[in-house]
């Protein structure tokens, strides 16, 4: 089954077969240009065997002027796998909608080809391509190469990390807003707070065009930018009596999902009570051809997703219900520097802006970045009678 | 040396406007509808009446540039040149032409690279690093994704669940996958307190930091010549001093594993975004093949594949049929370990005679 | 001097089986359905055919003993002595004639106690003591109880709202009523942290227990030879510490007044019980005849009659609509007041893209 | 209006007029045999005008061998009110059900009308009989007459609480359980934690005959006993059809509230998927007629429900799914042996069982009183990954 050359691996071998592409092909693929994979290979197997990683914790490397974007990484078994000794990964700002050509692809190949193990993710969770291993004294060649490629390097440290954006506009047709725009201008605009980290921790942004949310922006992103519409639901009774004649139950498949129920279907005629909607998604999605968002399009802005360390994963929470499509771009500087500015100063060291925001409480939080309180940021008012009366609001 | 002076930074990413389809460009913000042309197959359709075809197809993640030249060779070959990758790390290749879909999928097929993932299938594991890279792992990350979709390729390559089913995999509670609104959720987990390096603390970490670095207050300033004390009792073994002082190392083969969790999700389709819930505590790293993790998560998919209803995402049938009936049905055993005890733990208890028998 | 030999102790309550009318003794546990005959007015029908009839009448539940007697007469004279009270106060009269329902109701509302209180209407308001007899209150409990009944009474004696609604007062955080789980809470509020007594707390207090009485850790050990400091910013005037230590009042005629609370539940039907969740934060105190308390409660019920559905309790018809829409519709302002900053405060928070515009 | 002899009550006079039965006017009877009561009058009228209360904090003051029953009330202002410088109440355990005969209130009165203010609450919150208002002095000889007539003293203080419970199956067809004997009993077994405070703070048992809980049982009482059954829903068609034909609409006033959705209406025949029914009592409520609760009667035990202070408002949280309707006597004697085991060892003072739990955490508690964790006790697992593995669970 698998071609290991002198190298016994036989536990790793056996991720070789199977339907799902492997990823130990991969690597042992990449042998092919670059030693380090059959060290990788010989350091897994240990892995496999021993039940334990062999890689020794960080290290502060980087190219020149930046300090970000490369994690650096060293074997613990140094002498039994020298080419892995160093193994760096390199992280690159993906274009927006992770969009290429073949070209730009093979640029890529090459320049790491020529300096690192040869192997990648395509892509890192957080959506910035990943060189897989390199040596020191690479890091900045491979710099120089891929910005004179016009690649640049994405975030890593408490710094401003990489946008994301989903397909948006490119290919979707509820985006209702450009994603893929905003999140590109997004990221130039703050090249110097992605590659020299000025916060306490991370801040990520992420862009869905819809409430679909398919870079789960309201789940990882501290600033989570969410597509929606203002005005009516579009609606082509022609194609929905279309969907019915095909086999979509309307009343059950459609109306009953809709979380206000807000719909109704006599068997002919499918009516929405739009005042109602919520701007889910799901009658949408089950009749594309049928309904379509309206055209008063914007997006909702929410504060403050991250995964659980230290205070617990949270979701992103609404700060500004919507912003006119044409607006995005400048919401989103003026909010971030309202919030980079309190968090700057009041932030603790490796506190998420959502951990900020339970601490301080939210209408603090209000209070500082200049928001007046809205009933749309909050799920249902207090229920406990603990408030902090203050003094101006006392007669 | 590097010549400074020619050194180009802070460009940022190259524009996406270049990459992208002429078809795409044509009618970028123009599409009106799209239809599915079978697993994997999208067609979008403008208002000018252009369409796009999209040919997903799963990938490893984990790419050697091998690999990735001979997505290019494909996209030259069938597409124009131009392809995508999507943010569950599929490859999608794009192309104006209808007739290039059946060879460009046959072509993948063959290579290895199923075609699928669309719809209500099962797509690609959003992942980490795991011991390929990263030194924080509780558990493997690659492997564990091969060999659980090896058991579930068919319903990648199939539409034919309820609703679309999310599993990702963090190996470790940083859960860089995000993975806490997932389906199914596989996370890395450590059951040992930080194993302290007295030595090495205060050469390596500031002292102040690594205590205050523990949610628990599990660090203590030592006693009896020791530099910290680790109240074993308080520790929940999130890692997070590791994170800040490489001396306080968490790792420990016999007792790190895997847990799984539950019925999260992200969209706001229908219901409002939730996070999954922890469905099993410990399952012992057992590599190379995990079965005892496959058999988990196979299980699970198995019995919401058979009881939910049309379009129920995971959480949404579990909360329709209760938490009870979800262990009874899946047959996992419930334990103390399922009870929160975190800081909302008050909220999840059950405040309600709503009972079912 | 009481004889200590000849004193009893420790009976408990007198068993209820004695002051069981006839008909509920022959058929307890055996009541099989009722029906409604008008407000006020039950009829529980039991397997062997047997009806007992209740009439339900108003109390002001601070009740002196000649009232008291007067029910007592009315028992007599039209239920064979026999009566009860409700668990939100009210009286129940039982009979097994029905001819005797329409002269008692006719004498109760004579004397000035309406009928009613069934099914869909507002009941009696559970409160508590207030100025009358409690060193705790921030406002007064029977007075606002008047003034809010006085308006409202005509949804007492009809059974016109699409559910039952439940107001409760409690005249301090202590919250005596357990208001906080009421269609509608009114609730006695300070404003003003205690004002310390240094020379009465060593004396009346241990002063350690009252520190450790402050939920926020607003109280210190003294600086400056007091004994104890308030950090006045961390008060948010619950009360705790002037429970366990009398030398900390927190009355303040100018700031002390009402809020009130909204959509709260008990009962299991439907939707799980429910808290009820700040509508207005703070309305001042205003003897004799709290015009904006009474205004405010009067308009929250009019906006739920008028737009909640059939079976809707307030909790369940705010949540349909949702908060924002509640806040419009009643025109109630929102203040950074309503946003939760206790324990829980996270998830209170709105985490989903789902809107109404 | 006001016949308020020579004292001027002129606010509090306000409060005589209108439909709804007026307190002020129950004191101004009170004053015929009470002069106690016009000087209540006045110190209310004082806070009327001034808008603050008049009452001392606390004092112990009691009758004898006992630690609660009676709260100690004072005027701070007795110079002006000398009648009410004492003003204690009593609270005297009312009969299970709140049922009286009028002779028993009758002796009552008389009694209270020799001791005291004349003014009573009925009832307390907690269900007392509450008699408003006497001297120090008139404490031993009231408590001596009403015990002689068959009445004892309620709970104050750090004690067992005056159980309370609905009219049950006196008078509701729908009790699963005999709610009024429960509690009687239950009030019987524990008179002398009733009557001499052992615990860290207050504990309240409260017994409702049905889901619809008309005793507020899950929002203010530590053991919340709450009746329930478990076979299938009694139906009867017939009755259904009357419903029906009376203007009910089944499938919306019934079927399309029921929270899980387990009934079905096809026009004329109505069906209940019992397996899924969570006996809410809506479908029940409805149509009492045409649908009982079944025969396999018993009830659930909760625990835990407590106003706000200290750590907020709880409500009550599932420990024993179901109890047999003849063993719930057994069951909360056992439980609440348990628990109070647990409390009193390791309770803080004034901590309610209910924050102890929060406290210690949930499976901690059930360790603690020897229950077996099970789905039922949680409305869904936990979604943070903070575990706490116990040495034993590890290999
Ligand atoms: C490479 C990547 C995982 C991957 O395989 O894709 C990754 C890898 C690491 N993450 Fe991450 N994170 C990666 C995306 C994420 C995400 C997902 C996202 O961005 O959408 C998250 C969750 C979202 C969030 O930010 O909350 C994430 C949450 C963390 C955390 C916990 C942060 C928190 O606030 O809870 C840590 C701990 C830390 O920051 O010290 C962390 C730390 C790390 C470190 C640097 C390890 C450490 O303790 O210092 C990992 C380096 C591994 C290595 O050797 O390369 N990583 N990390 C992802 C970045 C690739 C990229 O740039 O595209
Ligand atoms: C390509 C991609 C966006 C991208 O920029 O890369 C994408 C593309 C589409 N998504 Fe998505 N989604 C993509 C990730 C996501 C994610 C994020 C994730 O999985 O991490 C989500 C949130 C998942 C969650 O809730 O946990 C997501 C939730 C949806 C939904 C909501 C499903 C639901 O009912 O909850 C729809 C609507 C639908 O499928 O009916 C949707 C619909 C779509 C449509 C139909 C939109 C359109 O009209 O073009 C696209 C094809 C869907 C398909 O695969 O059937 N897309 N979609 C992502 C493909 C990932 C993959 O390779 O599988
Ligand atoms: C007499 C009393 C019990 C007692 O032992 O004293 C009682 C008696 C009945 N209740 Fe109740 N409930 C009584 C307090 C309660 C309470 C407690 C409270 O209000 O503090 C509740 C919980 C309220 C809440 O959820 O906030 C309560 C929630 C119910 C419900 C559920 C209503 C709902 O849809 O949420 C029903 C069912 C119904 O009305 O359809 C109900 C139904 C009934 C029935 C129809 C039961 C029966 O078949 O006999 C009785 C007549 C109801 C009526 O007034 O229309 N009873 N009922 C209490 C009368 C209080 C009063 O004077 O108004
Ligand atoms: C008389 C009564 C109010 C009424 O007008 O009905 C009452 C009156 C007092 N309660 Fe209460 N509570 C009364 C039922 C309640 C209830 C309702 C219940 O029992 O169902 C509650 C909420 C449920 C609960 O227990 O959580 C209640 C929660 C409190 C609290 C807060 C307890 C907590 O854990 O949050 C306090 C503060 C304390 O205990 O120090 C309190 C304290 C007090 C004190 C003793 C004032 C104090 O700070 O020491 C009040 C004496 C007033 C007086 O002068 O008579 N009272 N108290 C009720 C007792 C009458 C009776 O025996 O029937
Ligand atoms: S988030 Fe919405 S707009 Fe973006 S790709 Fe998904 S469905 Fe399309
Ligand atoms: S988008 Fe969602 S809320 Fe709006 S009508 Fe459609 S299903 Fe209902
Ligand atoms: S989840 Fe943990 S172990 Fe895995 S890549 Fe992220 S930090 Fe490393
Ligand atoms: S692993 Fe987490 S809980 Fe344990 S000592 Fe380290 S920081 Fe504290
Ligand atoms: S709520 Fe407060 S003021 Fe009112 S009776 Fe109870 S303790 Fe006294
Ligand atoms: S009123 Fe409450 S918060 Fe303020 S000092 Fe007293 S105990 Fe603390
Ligand atoms: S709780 Fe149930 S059994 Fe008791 S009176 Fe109310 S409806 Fe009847
Ligand atoms: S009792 Fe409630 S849950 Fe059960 S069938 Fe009736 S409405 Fe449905």
């Amino acid at each position: 089954m698998a071609d290991n050359g002198n190298r016994k691996t036989e536990l790793i071998d056996q991720l070789e077969s199977g339907p799902w592409p492997s990823f130990v092909k991969e690597i042992k693929k990449a042998k092919e240009t670059s030693p380090a994979c059959d060290d990788l290979l010989g350091q897994l197997e240990l892995s496999y065997n021993q039940k334990v990683g062999h890689w020794k914790h960080g290290g502060i490397v980087g190219v020149m002027g930046y300090g970000g974007g490369v994690i650096g990484r060293y074997s613990d078994v140094p002498e039994e796998f020298p080419a892995i000794a160093h193994f760096h990964t390199m992280r690159i700002n993906m274009p927006s909608g992770w969009f290429y050509t073949s070209k730009s692809l093979r640029t890529l190949c090459d320049i790491w080809e020529r300096h690192g193990s040869g192997l990648t993710n395509m892509h890192g969770s957080t959506g910035d391509i990943i060189f897989l291993g390199t040596k020191t004294a690479e890091l900045e060649p491979t710099f120089a190469e891929l910005t004179a490629a016009g690649f640049d390097l994405g975030g890593s440290g408490s710094c401003m990390r990489t946008p994301s954006a989903c397909v948006g506009q490119a290919r979707c047709e509820w985006a209702s807003y450009d994603t893929m725009k905003i999140c590109n201008e997004v990221t130039h605009e703050y090249q110097d707070e992605l590659h020299r980290p000025p916060f306490p921790y991370k801040f990520k942004v992420k862009c869905s065009g819809c409430a679909n949310d398919c870079v789960a922006a309201i789940a990882r992103a501290d600033l989570s930018i969410i597509g929606t519409w203002k005005d009516d639901i579009r609606q082509d009774d022609a194609a929905v009596a279309e969907y019915a004649a095909k086999g979509i139950d309307i009343q059950k498949d459609v109306c009953d999902l809709c979380p206000t129920k807000c719909m109704g279907w006599d068997g002919s005629k499918l009516t929405i009570n739009n005042r109602e909607c919520v701007h889910c998604m799901h009658c949408i999605n089950v009749m594309p051809k049928a309904l379509r968002p309206g055209k008063e399009k914007g997006a909702v802005f929410l504060l403050g997703a991250k995964a659980p360390i230290l205070q617990g994963a949270q979701l992103s929470s609404v700060m500004v219900p919507f912003v006119p499509a044409d607006e995005i771009l400048e919401t989103a500087k003026e909010l971030i520097s309202r919030v980079w500015d309190f968090w700057d100063e009041y932030g603790n060291n490796r506190e998420r802006v959502g951990e900020l925001i339970q601490r301080v409480g939210m209408a603090n939080f209000l209070d500082a970045i200049g928001l007046d309180p809205i009933p749309e940021m909050i799920s249902a008012p207090r229920d406990n009678p603990y408030i902090f009366f203050k003094e101006e609001e006392e007669e | 040396m590097v010549d400074m002076s020619k050194r180009i930074t802070d460009i940022g990413p190259p524009n996406y406007e270049q990459f992208l389809h002429p078809v795409i460009k044509k009618n970028y913000g123009q599409w009106k509808y799209h239809e599915s042309l079978g697993p994997g197959l999208l067609c979008h359709t403008s208002e000018s009446g252009d369409k796009i075809y999209s040919v997903r197809c799963a990938s490893p993640r984990l790419l050697a540039i091998q690999s990735i030249r001979f997505f290019a060779d494909l996209a030259d070959k069938y597409c124009d040149g131009y392809l995508r990758f999507t943010s569950r790390n599929n490859v999608e290749f794009l192309t104006d032409k209808q007739d290039n879909i059946a060879p460009l999928k046959d072509e993948l097929q063959k290579a290895g690279y199923p075609v699928g993932g669309t719809n209500n299938a099962i797509s690609n594991i959003v992942h980490t690093q795991g011991w390929v890279h990263c030194h924080s792992a509780a558990t493997d990350a690659s492997g564990i994704v091969k060999c659980v979709m090896d058991a579930l390729c068919d319903r990648f390559t199939s539409e034919n669940l309820p609703a679309k089913l999310r599993i990702s995999l963090a190996c470790c509670l940083n859960m860089c996958g995000a993975v806490h609104c997932s389906d199914i959720a596989i996370l890395g987990v450590h059951r040992k307190p930080p194993k302290v390096n007295q030595e090495q603390v205060p050469k390596v970490c500031e002292v102040p930091t690594l205590i205050a670095s523990c949610p628990t207050g599990a660090i203590r300033p030592g006693t009896e010549g020791r530099v910290v004390d680790v109240v074993e009792e308080q520790c929940m073994y999130c890692g997070n001093c590791y994170t800040v002082c490489p001396a306080m190392p968490l790792n420990d083969p016999e007792n790190d594993g895997i847990s799984i969790w539950v019925g999260g999700k992200v969209s706001n389709a229908r219901c409002a975004p939730k996070f999954s819930k922890l469905a099993i505590p410990f399952i012992p790293n057992e590599p190379p093949r995990w079965p005892k993790v496959v058999e988990a998560v196979v299980n699970i998919v198995e019995v919401y594949a058979k009881n939910a209803k049309k379009f129920e995402r995971m959480g949404e049938w579990i909360e329709r049929i209760g938490w009870p009936r979800f262990f009874e049905l899946t047959g996992i055993e419930f334990t103390r370990y399922h009870i929160d005890d975190f800081k909302f733990a008050g909220t999840t208890y059950a405040r309600s005679a709503q009972l079912r028998y």
